[in-house]
């Protein structure tokens, strides 16, 4: 049992990161702003949340196991805002 | 721990570089505050290798990196409010003018324009 | 497990710090909040990793504190970047 | 054991590049971005280092607060007019004479230092239990160097007159701008609602959090002071004038709640800042309940910098 949980979490967490490095590769080498948004919503949104839900099998207590959902959603909302925000001031000029 | 320790010095170094070597005031700022993360990287190591009674690091030397962030925060704000008023009054962030002290007026803001 | 978390954090490290390093050179306003963003999400994973591989809880609040801050600073630089843009705005 | 050294390599080669591109920087803006990044930085090195509540001070001030001032700076000055850049044979003494201190210093932290570490974590330790707080650096900050801790409290609100007083006569009082005039795009505006109330609840888990674990009036007064100049920056609210009587009084209000509870101590414990057996606790939550309130209005104001308005009337 505890062999798949490690499982889950090295998968997850592998897959979080090559989220990541797609998202920084993408915001390097793509051509124009809104593009690179693409790159850069993927790494936030499921590079962070695959990190995330590999970790809660790790976590000892529920408030921290909450603590990690909660870092997540904060990151889910105020980045979909931010990008919000990015595109207008990129189409703006 | 050696390696923060050799990471601490060199951004000591770093910072007196850019205070010395860079004209823009701002950027003085900037530098002097990396100069002052070097110092508090060291105080770190030293809390980092007063570990004992069962915590990971010495809480004298955090608590006295807290006043310090807290202090420098403080002083940056002071010379940042002093350098956008010399912008404001003179359009530029010169330190070096040479009619500062006495061939120009200083400008009197009480009186009505 | 730690060590594995410990290198997830390593590479999730050097993947936003180089893409940081890289955007900082040839920037526009857009390009640098991107990375902003990225570098800010990457730190709050990076934490989170660190928190669990290093069994600290209270790292997780450091973790929590950088993801409401990420948020602050691309706002600073939204509302910032429009007063360089429009030079009216000065004093 | 080898996965963390392998982490925290990289993670100083990475400060160290960052202060480097800091520095040398062609833009003023790149050097306030990249600044914000090295704080970033560097607050994972202080997780590194074990000092958890070290880490959120970095990152709510060193990197946050820090960098809105610089950015707002930064954005007015921009890069002209400044003067030129000195001499290459005056940088290369510099850099010459900025490279002996640093292999000094690094001689001296990495050979000198006394060998066992001097440390005051046991006897810091051993009264944690009198006070009946958890976080081994609050009771430091709140009774064993109390005193520091109040007169860094008026060291900021000092600071903060010096900025209120560099504002021209004919605005003495007025109100300090913050952002640009142009009307904030509805995205910044939805995301000012949405974050201070979140902003607001971890901010006081922060400072509650505090007397246990890492956390505090400090870093809890910081997120408080972001939120603040979050709905600020989307014209939300207005930035009270510096002469209203609420606003210097809240900036007012923490220090002196501190101070307070200090004379007491002359009148039910022993001494100033001393606290009466078994209270110690509940007055240094209430002290930092009010240096909270105090920090953030602080903050905030020192962002904003000194009145640039004419009072209202």
């Amino acid at each position: 049992m505890s062999t798949a949980i490690a499982l889950v979490t090295v998968v997850a967490v592998s897959a979080g990161s090559i989220f990541f490095l797609a998202g920084t590769i993408g915001l390097i080498r793509f051509p124009d702003a809104p593009c690179r948004l693409h790159a850069l919503t993927k790494a936030d949104n499921l590079g962070l949340g695959l990190i995330v839900l590999g970790l809660l099998p790790q976590v000892g207590t529920l408030a921290e196991a909450l603590k990690l959902v909660c870092i997540w959603l904060l990151v889910l909302f105020s980045g979909a805002i931010v990008t919000q925000l990015i595109a207008a001031t990129s189409r703006h000029k | 721990m050696t390696i923060f320790a050799a990471c601490a010095a060199l951004l000591m170094g770093l910072g007196l570089f850019g205070l010395i070597t860079n004209p823009q005031p701002l950027r003085k700022i900037v530098a002097f505050n990396i100069l002052g993360s070097g110092v508090f990287l060291l105080f770190g190591i030293v809390a980092r290798r007063g570990a004992a009674a069962g915590v990971g690091a010495d809480p004298v030397p955090q608590a006295l990196v807290i006043t310090g962030i807290v202090v420098a925060f403080a002083a940056t704000a002071m010379a940042v409010a002093l350098l956008l008023r010399l912008f404001a009054d003179r359009g530029d962030t010169r330190l070096d003018h040479e009619s500062a002290a006495g061939t120009e007026p200083a400008r009197d803001d009480c009186r009505p324009p | 497990m730690v060590d594995f978390l410990n290198a997830a954090a390593g590479m999730l490290l050097i993947t936003t710090m180089v893409g940081l390093c890289r955007m900082l050179r040839a920037p526009t306003d857009t390009d640098r909040m991107m990375t902003a963003q990225l570098a800010g999400s990457g730190g709050v994973g990076i934490l989170a990793l660190l928190a669990v591989a290093g069994e600290a809880p209270p790292v997780l609040d450091v973790a929590l504190l950088l993801a409401l801050l990420a948020a602050f600073a691309s706002v600073a630089f939204v509302s910032g970047a429009s007063t360089s843009t429009s030079p009216s705005d000065r004093p | 054991m080898t996965s963390a050294l392998a982490f925290d390599l990289a993670l100083a080669a990475l400060v160290l590049a960052i202060a480097t591109l800091t520095i040398a920087a062609r833009e003023a803006m790149s050097a306030v971005i990249s600044f914000i990044a090295y704080g970033l930085l560097l607050s994972l090195a202080w997780v590194r280092l074990r000092a958890p509540d070290v880490a959120l001070t970095e990152a709510a001030i060193g990197a946050g607060v820090t960098g809105l001032l610089l950015l707002g700076a930064a954005a007015t000055i921009g890069d002209r007019q400044a003067g030129a850049a000195p001499p290459l044979a005056l940088m290369l003494a510099a850099g010459l004479a900025c490279a002996l201190v640093a292999s000094g210093l690094a001689a001296t932290t990495l050979v000198l230092l006394p060998e066992p570490a001097p440390t005051l974590a046991p006897p810091a330790m051993a009264s944690l239990a009198t006070t009946g707080l958890g976080n081994p650096v609050t009771a430091v900050l709140f009774v064993y160097r109390a005193l520091d801790t109040l007169l860094e409290k008026v060291v900021l609100v000092l600071a903060l007159l010096g900025v209120w007083s560099l504002a021209p006569d004919r605005v003495w009082g007025g109100v300090a701008r913050l952002g640009p005039d142009a009307p904030p795009r509805a995205m910044l505006v939805f995301l000012a609602q949405l974050l201070p109330p979140v902003g607001m609840v971890i901010a006081i888990y922060m400072f509650w959090t505090g007397a246990d674990h890492p956390g505090g009036a400090f870093q809890g007064g910081a997120i408080l002071a972001a939120m603040w100049l979050i709905v600020l920056t989307a014209r939300l609210a207005d930035m009270p004038a510096t002469s209203h009587p609420g606003l210097r009084l809240l900036v007012l209000a923490g220090p002196m709640l501190f101070a307070a509870i200090g004379f007491a101590g002359w009148a039910l414990a022993d001494a100033f800042l001393a606290y009466p057996e078994g209270y110690a606790k509940p007055l240094i939550i209430l002290a930092e309940a009010g240096l909270t309130l105090s920090i953030a209005a602080t903050l905030a104001c020192l962002v904003a910098g000194p009145a640039t308005r004419t009072p209202p009337p």
